[in-house]
């Protein structure tokens, strides 16, 4: 695969699809968590009139050349992501920059917004920046660990690094997944999933509800209008990797929204119906579980 | 003849030795180490004796001739001479040492002269 | 007391090796190669009727120039010893009654005879038994008695220390002498070794003797009156 | 040519003639003393001259003119005359050391000492059984004279002390001259037949004889009286008692049992190494400077001892070995009794007060380093080609007892050393005066003449011949100059030198050559902030160069040891430079010292003694069956100076302490060196098991515990230098799982981390550093916010830390990517996992770095500081150029080094086109990544401009939270213990097992030292105790091993 200027466009009209996508489904997760709960919920549009409001803000407030930077890096890695990821297999437009890397390439990538994001919040003094940034990290430690043995796994059992040929050689039937053909790869790679899609019980890094923790806190209009549309897209991203490794891939767009809707409601769903743990108590789970099933993975492959 | 003669110095060994290791007054130790040389001499020249000769004196009585079936082994007699010198010397040597430790502590106890240790 | 029965256990085991070694004793029934030499050669090589004298002075020279450095070093050592505790001269054997007449007219009719005494001793050494030690002593024990009988009575140390020296000096000459004119250090072929059993025979060793009978005379002497100078004498 | 007779003459002669002259005039007496000491001095020299040099064969002087046995003889050769210059120049120089007692007790004294240098002299000469024995006693007497010399009242007791030994000796000694002349009919050494260790007759007459003659080498624990000589007796005389008396009643233990037969030396061996490992652990614990040296000498002494055990198997090498080790001990030793004098307290301490005369700290190293047997001095020649024919004779156990006992051994001169550099040096503590220093400095230059000497023995290789070396030792000279100027040269020195070799080299020595080299000369860049003259420094660190180079440049297995031994003791010096550095550097030394050993035991293994051994040939014993136990000697050794898991206690303070310039130097580039060296086994071992188990499996997973713990410590650091440090064992970890893997990718994700490592390791210890220069502190919590007074350090820390976690698209991702394609090949799994783990806690640590130190509040004390120093940034800088072109253009480095690789497994997983790399697996186009991110983040960074183009930096203080307005920087920067919650969960790691196991071993090595010295009680009766207890435990045991 090589560079042709057409890709350009391509990957920009991938990157639109996608960021409605996302921008609706989490409106959608959301509405229903709260049908889940009693209360009616958010209207579907309220993604776009937040995120329109917040563009239209402009702020004179600036804690330093980090803390501007931050959403940058946040929004960089989340778009970067897309691009480095062949979103729909088959298809001869929806391939992006796939050609630049391959699996390790999204694996690693994944750490270049946190770390952006890490840092310019850090620069704003807030303490609580710094503490979700602490909680956030130590946690992560531990959920990502699963998932990288299964990645290793698949990768051996596929014989293969490339996300296409992964996608490729998922073809030709539902039991032709990973999912099938190595379940405790792909079980071990769902405590990953759902431990850094930020969701109860995993989200005390952010602690959402209570008073603002975490890296955003001192973010506001056009700073946070990065991030909410980095919200949008980066969890689509990270599902589509998933997707693609364990789940055939998707070689339609409409494959892509509803595996993607399917994989997103897992820890939403899992999110509604438990309480949150705190850091060490999610790491001591990741060790108890993630870590024991990926062992068997790569053992098993 | 030779084995009493060594029996008698070895015994004069031990038992000075004996005696400068277990009597504390410094003088006695002296004493005791002369002992034991005097006992170290007498093993000296009962090595050289041969039985039924005499002295290693080349006169009327041994001519130079049968010398060699005369005379016992003369070289004993000549270490004998050094080695009464040297334990003479050091028995000086001691005494004056205990001289200036007398002075020093006014005791003749060698175990009041431990500062150095370990 | 645990103390005084481990040595015993201690020098017993060494007597048990000292019992071993006089059990194990065969005396020689011919005098061995180094001895059968000496018996010999006395006579060509050294011209000594005293082999022990011979072997002494000449064969292992070496040896008895290091006991006369015993000697030397020893009286040396003993004056660094007690030179702190030397009392100033005139106050020493102020404490001591004077020695009564018969002491002392005894004392010096016996020193000329103690002298000969001596001078014999160490002028026949390589015929007779003796030789320069045993002179040597003979002579100090003069001192000793010059010492006894008038304890306020000084020698000349620098009398003595040049005895001392030159006589030691003069011994390390004739060694040299010997690897010059002879065939090596110590030898005494330097003189010639004259009629054997002759008061003037033997090469250099009567000279030798003599040097060794004052070197040792000197050093003993100066050893006696070191140890009488200290305060408590 | 005159005889060598003169000596004794000349030496009697002016000891008689003394007496001659009036005693007043004391300065003539001295004068002609030190006269004959001078000419006996030029007679020996003289000869050694010409017997080494061929132009005079051995003197065989008769006296009396009669021929042995008859009457006494003397002879002259090549060891007896260079013992003989020994003694007298160590007389000559004692004399100038006693000086003011000499003077003060007048020529009575002097003659002593010069019967004492002339019985010595005749001690080595002698072939007569009877005559050693007159001079022993001469060298007794003489020596209980002298001891009287010391101003200290002790040394009386001590002298009596030692007249009691000597007495029991002698009766010994008599017996034992007269039943062995009994047996053989002669007083002549040469005529001493062989005889069988046995209990009776001729053998019991020979054991008393050569028990009497050991005893005078001061054996433990026979050896209490002489240790009281050495404590309480003038320096001045305890050198020479020491150097010249010690090493010629060696020689006269070596006259008296070459011909006795192989039989006895067994015992030699045992009383000699027993001797030489519990003096030392007993010195472990010894405070008093002079008491010290006193057990490091009967140390010497045993472990020469036990040499002499060793000469049935040394062959030729014999005398190399043991007069190595003699002169190395005697010339340190003496040189060290003379520094004690003019050191005021009598401490270790105290020696701090050294310091003040920058020459006297050289003397001091020297000293230490030729005691330890440290290159370029002989006894590191003698020790190498002692393990070479020990190890060949199939004596691994003696080599390993010794190898303990120097080990123990330089634990407390190098801690002694520490203390001189390190410890608060006392007001005016050192009496220093041109005639002391100038004794010292003949010793010195006498030191080091003989490791040149040494190093042009036969087939040797001369360290002290080759560049880096004398460059090295040419900086010692140009110490006066001021530091910038050095540095100057030193840059050019080290660029020259690479620019002069790195032809020659195949590509992965030139990666290892670029990083070394030249990447020491990028860091020295950061060395010009230093002012003054920075004495010590520039010697230390070219010392370690030198190494270096030699390392890359070395054929052989001794050139690669030797220069492996130059780098761990400039590093040594380089690391003790820093402020609170003397324990670290201990223990540095100590681990270093403890693998270079393991190395030293694993080539002799592998050589199997032929010598010189090229280091190819190692490839020769792959398929032996003692080539495992060379992977885990070798392995041992390079794993200590990676500072795998286990063994990298040592790293973190050595690292964090060591100066802002010198941290880089020793974690960037002094690691390599350890992974040069598992490179160059893995070539020629290849995979090894040993009972079943693959060693390469061992390392693997070695290397992945090593990435992880490592990377868990770093976390739960304060100290910003540490955290690096800690970081450093993780980043080696890698780098070591890579090279175990055995295959083409993981060496070229070790080459990889080579480096990387280097890059990004030198520039955050270099940010840090700077950090620190302005703030004072390197606890990240008292920092926090100097983003904006430090914008350049925080750009290279930044970079540091994308580059090092491997986010894309710096250089650090390359070496993940080259990291999932080695693994897919591996059949290695559990291991991985522990590499998985550490990935993600790496970050953990690197955020702590940057977020404590440049972001959150700015502290009230930091508001005014100003950047790092302008020199210290420039690396930086060049490494951020580096880091970003390297992660472009990864080939440039690469490519040629992935061929090399490839020449040696024989395949070629990788393709390189263009600017884009393929595995079998995956691919990897950099300039693809980097452009579309670069891409990105310019398109998301307009549209931010766009709309917030006029924003403003607020104050500090500027943000909310719990309605409140925080105003005490303190209470808001989040920074101490930052990973709480981590430290809760997986806090047990942190349990310091590793350190309390080497605390253990430590403390159960001087506890022993502890006990054992009590049995010193200092009773001289005691003491003779001691030695009859000696004399018949011996016997018994000897006796007991023939029956």
């Amino acid at each position: 695969m090589t560079f042709e200027w057409i890709q350009i466009p391509y990957a920009l009209l991938t990157l639109f699809i996608i960021l409605n996508y996302g921008l609706l489904m989490t409106a959608v997760v959301r509405k229903l968590a709260a049908r889940v709960g009693g209360r009616p919920g958010i209207p579907v549009y309220q993604n776009y009139i937040d995120l329109v409001k917040n563009f239209a803000l402009r702020s004179k407030i600036s804690h330093g050349v980090m803390y501007y930077l931050g959403p940058v890096f946040r929004l960089t890695g989340g778009i970067g992501l897309i691009l480095f990821v062949p979103t729909i297999y088959g298809s001869s437009w929806a391939q992006n920059f796939a050609f630049a890397g391959d699996l390790v390439l999204a694996l690693y990538f994944v750490f270049f917004g946190t770390l952006g994001m890490a840092l310019g919040a850090g620069e704003s003094g807030h303490p609580h920046s710094a503490i979700g940034v602490s909680r956030g990290l130590s946690q992560v430690t531990m959920a990502e660990l699963p998932l990288a043995l299964a990645v290793y796994a698949i990768a051996v059992q596929y014989q293969t690094l490339s996300i296409t040929e992964i996608v490729a050689a998922q073809q030709g039937g539902l039991f032709n997944w990973t999912l099938f053909t190595n379940p405790l790869a792909v079980v071990a790679a769902m405590f990953a999933f759902v431990g850094t899609m930020m969701r109860s019980p995993f989200d005390v890094v952010l602690a959402p509800q209570e008073i603002p923790i975490g890296p955003p806190t001192e973010y506001h209009s056009a700073y946070l209008a990065l991030m909410q549309t980095n919200r949008a897209i980066f969890p689509i991203a990270k599902t589509i990797i998933y997707m693609n490794l364990f789940f055939g891939g998707a070689t339609s767009w409409a494959e892509f929204a509803i595996k993607a809707f399917l994989l997103y409601m897992i820890p939403a769903v899992i999110g509604v119906v438990h309480p949150r743990f705190r850091v060490e108590q999610s790491i001591r789970f990741f060790l108890k579980w993630g870590l024991p099933v990926g062992v068997l993975a790569i053992l098993t492959v | 003849m030779a084995q009493i003669a060594l029996a008698t110095g070895f015994v004069l060994i031990l038992a000075g030795i004996y005696g400068a290791l277990t009597n504390r007054d410094i003088l006695r130790m002296i004493v005791a180490f002369t002992i034991a040389d005097t006992g170290v001499n007498v093993v000296l020249v009962a090595v050289g004796f041969l039985p039924g000769r005499t002295a290693p004196i080349l006169d009327a009585a041994v001519p130079v001739a049968q010398a060699a079936e005369r005379i016992i082994d003369p070289v004993p007699q000549a270490l004998v001479l050094t080695a009464i010198v040297i334990g003479l010397g050091i028995t000086a040597l001691m005494l004056a040492y205990a001289y200036r430790l007398f002075r020093l502590r006014g005791s003749l106890d060698i175990s009041n002269f431990t500062e150095l240790k370990w | 007391m645990i103390r005084n029965v481990l040595i015993a256990g201690l020098v017993a085991l060494l007597g048990v090796a000292f019992w071993t070694l006089a059990a194990g004793y065969v005396p020689d029934a011919e005098l061995n190669r180094t001895a059968a030499y000496y018996a010999a050669n006395a006579q060509t090589d050294v011209g000594a009727p005293n082999i022990v004298t011979g072997i002494i002075v000449t064969w292992r020279g070496l040896d008895t120039l290091g006991e006369v450095t015993v000697l030397f070093l020893t009286s040396a050592i003993i004056a660094l010893v007690l030179a702190q505790s030397k009392t100033p001269p005139g106050a020493s054997g102020a404490g001591f009654l004077p020695s009564g007449e018969l002491l002392t007219t005894g004392s010096r009719m016996l020193l000329p005879l103690i002298t000969l005494l001596g001078a014999y001793v160490i002028m026949n050494g390589h015929l007779t038994p003796g030789g320069g030690f045993q002179g040597g002593a003979i002579l100090a024990s003069g001192v000793l008695l010059m010492l006894l009988a008038d304890p306020s009575h000084r020698f000349a140390h620098s009398v003595i220390a040049r005895v001392e020296s030159i006589s030691g000096l003069a011994y390390v000459l004739v060694g040299l002498a010997g690897m010059a004119l002879a065939g090596g250090f110590l030898d005494n072929g330097i003189l010639p070794l004259g009629r054997f059993g002759a008061m003037l025979s033997a090469g250099a060793i009567p000279l030798i003797s003599v040097l060794i009978g004052l070197k040792v005379g000197a050093e003993f002497s100066s050893i006696l009156e070191s140890l009488e100078e200290t305060e408590d004498a | 040519m005159v005889s060598p007779v003169l000596i004794l003459a000349i030496g009697l002669g002016t000891a008689f003639s003394l007496g001659l002259m009036k005693p007043a005039r004391t300065r003539v007496l001295f004068g002609i003393t030190l006269t004959a000491l001078g000419v006996m001095s030029a007679i020996a020299l003289g000869w050694t001259l010409a017997l080494a040099t061929g132009a005079a064969q051995t003197a065989e002087i008769h006296t009396a003119g009669v021929a042995p046995p008859f009457a006494i003889n003397l002879r002259v050769g090549l060891p007896e005359a260079a013992l003989l210059s020994l003694i007298t120049l160590t007389g000559l120089l004692a004399a100038l050391s006693m000086r003011a007692a000499l003077l003060r007790l007048g020529r009575g004294s002097q003659a002593v000492l010069l019967v004492l240098v002339m019985a010595v002299s005749g001690l080595v000469m002698t072939r007569d059984l009877f005559n050693l024995f007159v001079f022993i006693e001469l060298i007794a007497i003489a020596t209980a004279g002298l001891v009287l010399l010391s101003q200290d009242e002790r040394a009386i007791g001590a002298g009596f002390k030692y007249l009691v030994v000597s007495q029991i000796i002698s009766i010994l000694l008599l017996v034992g001259i007269i039943f062995t002349y009994h047996a053989t009919g002669s007083l002549n050494i040469d005529d001493i037949t062989v005889a069988p260790v046995a209990f009776r007759g001729a053998s019991l007459a020979m054991f008393l004889l050569l028990i009497a003659l050991i005893v005078e080498l001061k054996p433990f624990p026979a050896n209490g009286w002489a240790l009281d000589i050495y404590t309480s007796a003038h320096p001045g005389f305890s050198a020479l008692f020491s150097a010249a008396t010690g090493s010629a009643a060696l020689f006269v233990v070596d006259k008296v049992v070459a011909p006795a037969g192989t039989e006895w030396l067994p015992l030699l061996t045992g009383i000699g190494l027993l001797s030489f490992v519990a003096s030392n652990i007993v010195a472990l614990r010894q405070e008093n400077d002079r008491r010290l040296l006193g057990y490091s000498s009967v140390g010497q002494l045993g472990l020469i001892l036990a040499v002499i055990g060793q000469r049935d198997v040394l062959g030729d090498a014999y005398l190399y070995v043991a007069g190595g080790l003699i002169l190395s001990h005697a010339v340190a030793k003496a040189g060290l009794f003379w520094m004690s004098s003019m050191v005021r307290g009598r401490k270790l301490e105290d020696w701090a007060a050294l310091r003040t005369r920058a020459p006297m700290v050289l003397a001091f190293a020297t000293f230490v380093a030729m005691l330890v047997g440290l290159p370029p001095f002989p006894g590191f020649y003698a020790k190498w080609d002692l393990a070479q024919a020990l190890v060949a004779a199939g004596r691994l156990p003696v080599l390993t007892l010794i190898l303990l006992g120097v080990l123990i051994e330089s634990a407390y001169l190098f801690r002694w050393f520490g203390y001189a550099i390190k410890r608060e040096a006392a007001e005016n503590g050192l009496a220093s005066n041109p005639v002391d220093c100038g004794i010292t400095f003949a010793t010195v230059a006498g030191g080091w003449a003989l490791g040149y000497l040494w190093g042009n023995g036969p087939e040797q290789f001369n360290l002290l011949a080759t560049l880096p070396a004398i460059t090295a030792v040419v900086f010692i000279l140009l110490e006066p100059l001021d530091a910038r100027i050095k540095n100057g040269l030193a840059i050019a020195a080290l660029l020259g030198w690479f620019a002069m070799v790195a032809g020659d080299y195949d590509p992965m020595r030139l990666i290892f050559a670029a990083v070394m080299i030249p990447g020491g000369a990028v860091i020295l860049l950061a060395s010009f902030t230093e002012k003054g003259r920075r004495l010590g420094f520039y010697p230390s660190a070219m010392a370690m160069y030198a190494g270096l180079a030699l390392l890359l440049e070395a054929t052989t297995f001794f050139e690669f040891f030797a220069a492996w031994e130059v780098m761990t003791l400039g590093s040594y010096f380089l690391i003790l430079r820093g402020r609170m550095s003397e324990p670290h550097a201990l223990s540095y030394i100590l681990f270093s010292l403890g693998g270079a050993f393991a190395i030293l035991t694993g080539f002799a293994l592998a050589s199997g003694g032929v010598q010189p051994h090229p280091i190819d040939g190692l490839q020769d014993v792959a398929a032996a069956d003692l080539a495992p136990w060379v992977f885990v000697l070798l392995a041992a050794g390079f794993l200590t100076k990676t500072a795998a898991m286990g063994l990298h206690i040592w790293l973190p303070g050595a690292h964090a302490e060591a100066e802002t310039d010198v941290s880089p130097m020793v974690s960037g580039i002094l690691l390599k060196a350890g992974l040069f060296g598992l490179f160059l086994m893995l070539m020629q071992l290849g995979r090894q098991s040993l009972y079943g188990v693959d060693l390469t499996v061992v390392l693997a997973y070695i290397g992945a515990i090593s990435a992880f713990l490592g990377a868990v410590l770093a976390v739960f650091q304060e100290d910003a230098k540490r955290l690096l440090a800690y970081s450093s064992i993780s980043q080696m970890g890698y780098a070591l799982f890579g090279v175990a893997l055995m295959n083409h990718l993981g060496w070229l994700l070790a080459m990889m981390f080579v480096i990387n490592h280097y890059v990004y390791k030198s520039m955050l210890f270099l940010a840090v550093g700077g950090v620190y220069k302005r703030t004072h502190t390197k606890l990240m919590y008292q920092m926090g916010g100097l983003i904006t007074l430090m914008p350049f350090s925080f750009v290279s820390v930044l970079v540091g830390i994308i580059a090092m976690s491997g986010v894309p698209p710096l250089s650090g991702f390359g070496g993940r990517w080259i990291f999932y394609n080695a693994i897919m090949d591996a059949d290695l799994r559990l291991p991985l996992i522990l590499i998985f783990m550490a990935g993600p806690v790496g970050f953990l640590y690197l955020f702590r770095l940057i977020h404590t130190i440049f972001l959150g509040q700015l502290k009230d004390p930091h508001r005014k500081l100003k950047e790092a120093p302008v020199w210290i940034l420039v690396p930086q800088m060049i490494f951020v150029a580096f880091l970003i072109a390297f992660a472009v253009l990864p080939g440039m480095a690469l490519q040629k080094v992935d061929g090399y690789i490839g020449s040696i497994f024989g395949d070629q997983p990788l393709v390189w086109h263009g600017r884009a790399i393929t595995s079998e697996f995956g691919y990897w186009n950099p300039v693809a990544i980097m452009a579309v991110i670069v891409m990105v983040f310019v398109a998301v960074f307009a549209i931010l401009i766009a709309k917030n183009h006029d924003a403003q930096m607020v104050k500090q203080f500027n943000i909310v939270f719990s309605a409140e307005r925080p105003y005490r920087p303190e209470t808001t920067h989040f920074a101490w213990n930052f990973f709480a919650p981590y430290r809760k969960a997986m806090g047990f790691l942190e349990t310091p097992v590793v350190t309390s196991f080497w605390g253990g071993v430590t403390g159960g090595i001087n506890g022993a030292g502890e006990f054992t010295r009590r049995f010193y009680s200092g009773n001289g009766q005691t003491y003779a105790a001691h030695v009859l207890l000696f004399v018949v435990a011996v016997y018994l045991i000897a006796m007991g091993g023939i029956a």
